[in-house]
């Protein structure tokens, strides 16, 4: 008796709990894409893993600290008018810090063994991490709660779906800003200078285009969505350290080569299914083993399209 | 918009140079607004914003003048250069010769000095013993070198190996009683084991994708480690692993049974212990060497390099491209497991935590920054990788930022490493001489 | 009888790519003892027939035959791409030069000879204590190698890197790199782009040479008609996946579809030839 | 043979000669990185304590000085840092601070003979049967049970979840508070892991919300608690939190903010309650450092050590080893001594609950 009971009560709640996981996957997930796209291009253009791309979305993740407290101490109160300084704020000074990894750490390299580059991005991830935990101290930084409430979406048996407006906030500015990002790749003479040089950098310089240039901005662009992905996560989760550029990161990082690395609707992509296996597999299964359930989906994935999921399948050119 | 730095060409004149360092001092204002001027300090449980305007001038400033000394430099240095280089083309040959030369006379210095250290330093166990933290480094970056250095397999997952050399050998000494001796074979071999199952799927990846499969095994072996307690200890890792013995003599302090010091009429000291550590490594260390550098110079060694340089060609030529980047691969991983030994006796007790991405990042270091392939740059790099972050215990906070920093300008300095000369295997001049 | 039998036999071959159809029911013959060539516009399916009878690509429709002397008829669509080279002896070039570049002439030329020396160092071990039979093995590759080095005429650049060496020599040492696996049968593709007419004339009589000396069967893709017109025994002409004309050089040079698909394009691959020769 | 006899008997004369002028003692613990704040307690509670031992004269005559080691709470590292001691001859070490960096050092102290005193809380730091290590704080296992039996007694009838950060600390700690939960009958309603260094646990918050859970033991450091707290408090759970000593760090206020009134915590006996030690708490005061987490600690560390030394006479190895082991010692935390296996009989752990920024013993 008691048995069908609970049985009967679990599955309502069952509903429940996986509605409320879509949510915070799909939250997750946005970010991650956000920092996967950063990855993504970077690797479209020059073909280097930029390993210190986690750590840019750190710096601006303290920068949104900084400057929501600075705000707070200014009186300004108003919710929207401090998150759109904010973020332009920590846009601005973002986009100059990938602008100055790429210019100090990696250009001088550009055209030397496939790996310098890399090491290179090591030694900048290490130097931005220590340079932070130096600047800003290694205590966990907090800021007061900016967006608060939510909507209740739906009860059942004393779970209610929770759809915090943060969370809203996450996805929508994703969307916008995915909106405008394949405007500007697709319809800019920036975005076909920048798919040009992913072709065919030799070719492209012959045409007359600036491909130093076109780097520099691809960088400063991928920062710009990390800077917006560290304000987000800033105002979702209120807490940053100099230690989540490392853990979002590799995350990103494998979400983009899922989704298939080069193919910026598939960082989204890898990014959203990341944020969702992470959510679901946290609330049903053992969550010790999440990091593990990634990775083997990844492995999978690559086994059997071994250019990730929107990747252009490679002919194997001879 | 112009690029605020501007490429200054030789002959370039004091204007030029300051409105080049200006542009550089512009940007560092920017990098610095948010970083050095601003900072939040915590009071009361709320933060505040404080701010460091003199600090970010200071800086600001050094940035200027910095800019401007090196610029002048570097236009000093480059003007030199060319003309050096001018006067210098015929002389190339002789140039290499003599370099490979000096190569091989560093290599017999390096492996004196290391015969010689402990006795030197006899009563300095820091000394002895960060020398084996160097070893042991040289010993996983030789490993990683046959796979990144030679194979050109981009692997970020070497630390599972060195994981897994280190726990097969905690479990079987404390699980099973095992000896160090029976017990390294084995661990290599376990080690080896688990190359060929995680390189028999991922091998035939492309570069960048085999390195996230990497990375991810890399991850897998260390959650599974934390979580599955029964078998790995969990987080707890695993405590009171048996140190080596000298062939069955304990280092211990006097007792009943014979130990090492007994049996050779010494007085106990601890050192011993370090020290004849430090020997094992050493003569391993040197039989890996020989090992690798004769592979190299073997069909299969040429064939690592081969499928380097140009995968398609080996195939067209009928190499089993599959089974030579394996057979890389799980060398790689053999070494790697053996190292982890050393690292498990070393310690006496490992967990998780010793094995983490970071680890993998610092051995791929070492076998880029030495310089791809070349043996004795893997021994300079561990040296430099190794001994920058213990120096730099005085400089504390500073440390990291340094290694971080020093890793950037060795790559700029030497993209191809310190030691970037590729050694044929064979010569055609020197085989004609041959009887 | 045998005499009939060809060598290696490409029966109805398609190649599709997503829409894209590069060979469409091709049919070919390559006869031992032979130059064969294979000729045609850019895009009529040249490399991507070489790559579907060396194992790279794998051929929607169709089959390839080889009929080795020793090992009996083998299914070269079957094998993976180092089986063609190991076990059915097809050895081939690429059309954009493929050396080992930062290994020396000679490395290259050893490499080449991977399968014999790995056989004899057993495993590695007998070439880690050095034994005799690992020497002996080791010699006779280089000397091999040296042979062939001497006979292309490359024997002064065996210590240099390949990398570092003139694009004409490139050419050179593929090729002797290639005959180094001992091959039947010897796909060329497009040995001769971007040699000067010296080093092209040197070309033809090498490969008549192979063939008449050392009793070598050679396929070749090749736009230089000089080359082509020169050496052949017997000439496919592709265009657009198909096969259009085959035959004697004669029969080819008046054949009118060849004139019109291919001949006419003639002007523009001399001027290409000419400009590789250039640089 | 003789001759052998004669020169170890010269080096033993040899290394009886004191070499320095000062004793040499060392801390050891992380300086830098994630858990630097922890260290720094360690290292103001030591200073001062070795200025006013100094002040007094320092022991046997002699002035102490002062060693600091940064292991950055890496198990490498921290045998490195303890050869290093060893080379720099101390003859005390108070550290390491995580257990996983104790436990490998402990066995080059041991090997060089010299005693050492820690904080660490991880049972295996004692149970390895090292001689020369002596804890002067809880064991985990005392704590967990101490926090068990609270949880039983106090939310009788909730649902309780166990959960742990994997952490060789954590992990250790929520099993104990499970046995204790588990002896009284109360079955703990969910058992879990987290990932310690992310930052989304809202998949956590969400089994815990479906669960019903109100109440949540956990095993592992502050900085995952204000984010479960804070992910809480934004999915409508209303969440009582029950921690191990590491939720002394006033971060977890700044970082949970007002949530943080929910956290109880067991530590032990607040040594700033000590009458005996109002004076110190008062120095230190002065000196703009507020004596709380391990500052005390580290405060009779170095009181244990001078005490120690004068009931011992000597700095020997030996004769600390022994005095240290049979000694009864007055200290800011209070009066140690120590079992075989070097643990304190010090009444373990209390309840503790943050309120308004300040922890104090719950209110019964």
């Amino acid at each position: 008796m008691n048995v069908v009971k609970n049985k009967k009560w679990e599955s309502g709640k069952c509903m429940a709990l996986a509605l409320q996981q879509l949510i915070n996957g799909l939250t997750l997930g946005a970010v991650y894409g956000l920092i996967a796209i950063g990855y993504t291009m970077v690797y479209g253009i020059i073909g280097m893993i930029n390993f210190a791309h986690g750590d840019i979305y750190m710096v601006s993740a303290f920068i949104a600290v900084s400057a929501f407290t600075l705000l707070a101490s200014l009186g300004i109160t108003s919710v929207p008018l401090a998150l759109l300084t904010v973020l332009l704020l920590s846009v601005l000074f973002t986009s100059v810090y990938g602008w100055a990894v790429e210019r100090t750490a990696y250009r001088p390299l550009r055209g030397s063994t496939r790996l310098a580059p890399l090491i290179s991005a090591i030694g900048m991830s290490i130097f931005l991490q220590n340079m932070v935990q130096l600047t800003q101290g290694a205590r966990v930084k907090p800021i007061p709660p900016v967006v608060v409430g939510g909507f209740d979406l739906y009860a059942s048996e004393g779970f209610t779906v929770h759809l915090a407006y943060s969370q809203l906030l996450i996805v929508i500015v994703t969307v916008a800003l995915m909106a405008a990002f394949s405007y500007v790749i697709g319809k800019t003479s920036f975005g076909r200078q920048q798919r040009a040089c992913e072709q065919d950098p030799t070719m492209t310089a012959l045409l007359g285009i600036n491909v130093d240039r076109t780097i520099s901005l691809t960088f400063m662009l991928g920062a710009t969505l990390a800077a917006v992905a560290g304000v987000l996560v800033t105002v979702y989760y209120g807490v940053v350290d100099f230690y989540i550029g490392f853990v979002a990161g590799i995350k990103a990082f494998t979400a983009a080569v899922l989704g298939g690395i080069g193919s910026m609707p598939g960082a989204m992509l890898g990014g959203l299914l990341i944020g969702l296996v992470e959510a679901f597999w946290a609330a049903y299964l053992s969550p010790e083993y999440k990091d593990v359930a990634t990775f083997s989906i990844l492995i999978l994935v690559l086994m059997f399209r071994p250019s990730g999921l929107l990747g252009r399948p490679e002919v194997e050119k001879v | 918009m112009g690029e605020p730095v501007v490429q200054v060409l030789g002959g370039a004149t004091l204007a030029d140079r300051s409105k080049d360092a200006l542009a550089v001092a512009f940007v560092a204002l920017l990098l610095g607004i948010p970083m050095v001027g601003l900072t939040t300090v915590d009071q009361g449980g709320t933060l505040q914003v404080a701010t460091r305007w003199p600090i970010l001038a200071a800086f600001v400033l050094a940035v200027f003048a910095g800019r401007l000394v090196l610029r002048y430099l570097a236009d000093r240095l480059g003007e030199r250069r060319v003309r050096r280089e001018r006067s210098l083309t015929s002389s190339d040959q002789r140039r290499t010769a003599g370099g490979r030369r000096m190569i091989v006379r560093v290599g017999w210095l390096a492996f004196i000095g290391a015969l010689l250290l402990p006795i030197a330093f006899s009563d300095n166990r820091y000394v002895v013993d960060t020398a084996t933290t160097v070893l042991i480094y040289v010993m996983l970056g030789w490993g990683l070198n046959v796979v990144v250095g030679l194979a050109g397999l981009l692997d970020l997952g070497h630390v599972a190996f060195y994981a897994v050399g280190a726990y097969a050998y905690a479990l079987l000494s404390t699980q099973f009683g095992w000896g160090f001796w029976v017990a390294l074979p084995v661990a290599g071999l376990i080690a080896a084991g688990f190359g060929l199952i995680i390189g028999w799927p991922s091998l035939r990846l492309r570069g960048d994708y085999l390195a996230i499969v990497t990375l991810g095994f890399g991850e897998i072996i260390r959650v599974i480690l934390i979580n599955w307690t029964e078998f790995s200890g969990g987080p707890n890792g695993i405590t009171s692993i048996p140190r080596p013995t000298f062939f069955g003599l304990p280092f211990k302090p006097p007792s009943d049974e014979p130990t090492f010091a007994s049996f050779f009429g010494l007085e106990f000291s601890p050192v011993h212990r370090i020290v004849f550590l430090y020997y094992v490594i050493l003569v391993l260390c040197v039989l890996t060497n020989v090992f690798v550098t004769r592979l190299r110079r073997l069909p299969v060694g040429r064939a690592w390099e081969a499928v380097r340089e140009d995968e398609i060609a080996c195939k067209a030529l009928g190499i089993n491209v599959t089974n030579v980047k394996l057979s890389a691969f799980v060398l790689g991983a053999m070494l790697g497991g053996v190292a982890g030994v050393f690292f498990a006796a070393r310690q006496g007790f490992i967990s998780p935590e010793s094995f983490t991405f970071n680890e993998s990042a610092i051995i791929l270091a070492i076998v880029v920054l030495g310089g791809m392939g070349s043996q004795l740059g893997v021994v300079l790099a561990s040296l430099v990788l190794v001994l920058l972050p213990e120096l730099g215990r005085d400089f504390a906070e500073y440390r990291m930022l340094l290694f971080g920093t020093a890793m950037i300008l060795i790559m700029i300095w030497k993209p191809g490493g310190i030691l970037s000369k590729r050694e044929p295997t064979l010569r055609h001049a020197r085989e004609e001489g041959r009887p | 009888m045998s005499e009939r039998q060809p060598l290696l036999a490409v029966d109805r071959l398609t190649m599709r790519f997503g829409g894209l159809t590069a060979i469409d029911d091709l049919s070919l013959d390559v006869h031992t003892g032979r130059i064969t060539a294979v000729i045609g516009p850019n895009g009529a399916g040249k490399t991507t027939l070489f790559n579907c009878m060396t194992g790279f690509y794998k051929p929607t429709v169709g089959s390839v035959r080889l009929n080795h002397p020793q090992r009996g008829t083998l299914a070269l669509e079957a094998l993976a791409s180092h089986q063609v080279a190991r076990a059915a002896q097809v050895v081939r070039t690429f059309q954009n030069i493929r050396l080992f570049p930062k290994m020396t002439v000679l490395e290259n030329l050893i490499v080449a000879q991977h399968n014999p020396l790995q056989e004899a160092s057993r495993f590695s071990l007998a070439g880690l204590l050095g034994l005799p039979s690992y020497r002996r093995a080791e010699t006779q590759a280089v000397e091999k190698a040296v042979r062939w080095l001497t006979r292309l005429g490359l024997i002064d650049k065996a210590d240099l890197a390949a990398g570092d060496l003139p694009y004409g020599t490139q050419r050179r040492i593929e090729i002797a790199r290639a005959l180094c696996v001992d091959p039947i049968l010897l796909c060329l593709d497009e040995p001769a782009a971007g040699l000067n007419p010296r080093e092209s004339a040197e070309l033809n009589a090498l490969l008549q040479s192979l063939v008449r000396d050392d009793g070598l069967s050679i396929l070749l893709i090749e736009h230089d008609m000089n080359v082509v017109m020169n050496v052949s025994d017997h000439i496919c002409v592709l265009n657009y996946g198909r096969k259009i004309a085959e035959g004697t050089p004669e029969a080819i040079r008046t054949n009118p579809s060849v004139i019109q698909a291919y001949l006419g394009e003639e002007e523009d691959e001399r001027y290409d030839g000419d400009k590789g020769a250039a640089r | 043979m003789r001759k052998n006899m004669l020169l170890a008997g010269i080096g033993l004369l040899v290394s009886a000669v004191p070499v320095y002028a000062d004793h040499l003692v060392a801390i050891a613990g992380p300086m830098t990185g994630q858990y630097a704040s922890a260290g720094d307690q360690i290292r103001k509670g030591a200073e001062l304590a070795i200025a006013d031992i100094n002040a007094k004269g320092g022991v046997l005559g002699q002035k102490i000085k002062l060693e600091v080691g940064d292991d950055a709470c890496d198990p490498k590292q921290a045998v490195s840092v303890a050869n290093a001691m060893v080379n720099k001859k101390i003859v005390f070490m108070h550290g390491h601070w995580c257990s996983s960096s104790t436990i490998p050092a402990s066995d080059v102290y041991n090997e060089a003979q010299i005693p050492m005193a820690t904080v660490s809380t991880n049972p295996q730091v004692t149970e390895r049967g090292l001689k020369n290590i002596f804890r002067i704080m809880g064991r985990d296992d005392q704590q967990g049970a101490v926090a068990g039996n609270y949880l039983a007694d106090t939310f009788k009838g909730k649902k309780i979840a166990v959960v742990d950060d994997k952490s060789a600390y954590g992990k250790g700690l929520a099993d104990e508070i499970a046995k204790a939960l588990q002896a009284k009958g109360a079955k703990p309603a969910l058992r879990e892991s987290i990932t310690a260094g992310e930052k989304d646990y809202s998949g956590l918050v969400s089994k815990l919300k479906s669960a019903g859970v109100e109440v949540m033991a956990y095993g592992g450091y502050h900085t995952e608690v204000a984010l479960i707290l804070r992910q809480a408090q934004q999915a409508g759970l209303k969440l009582t939190v029950m921690g191990g000593d590491t939720m002394t760090n006033t971060e977890l206020v700044t970082a949970a903010g007002p949530a943080s009134d929910n956290v109880l915590f067991t530590f032990s006996p607040d040594p700033r309650k000590n009458p005996a030690a109002a004076d110190v708490v008062k120095k230190f005061r002065d000196a703009k450092v507020e004596p709380e987490g391990y500052v005390m600690y580290a405060y009779a560390a170095m009181q244990l050590f001078a005490q120690a030394t004068e009931q011992a006479k000597s700095v020997k190895y030996a004769d600390l080893e022994k005095a240290m082991r049979s000694g009864s010692f007055d200290t800011v935390i209070g009066k140690l001594s120590f079992d075989a296996k070097g643990d304190n009989k010090l009444p373990g752990f209390m309840v503790y609950q943050w309120k308004g920024g300040k922890y104090d013993y719950v209110a019964k």
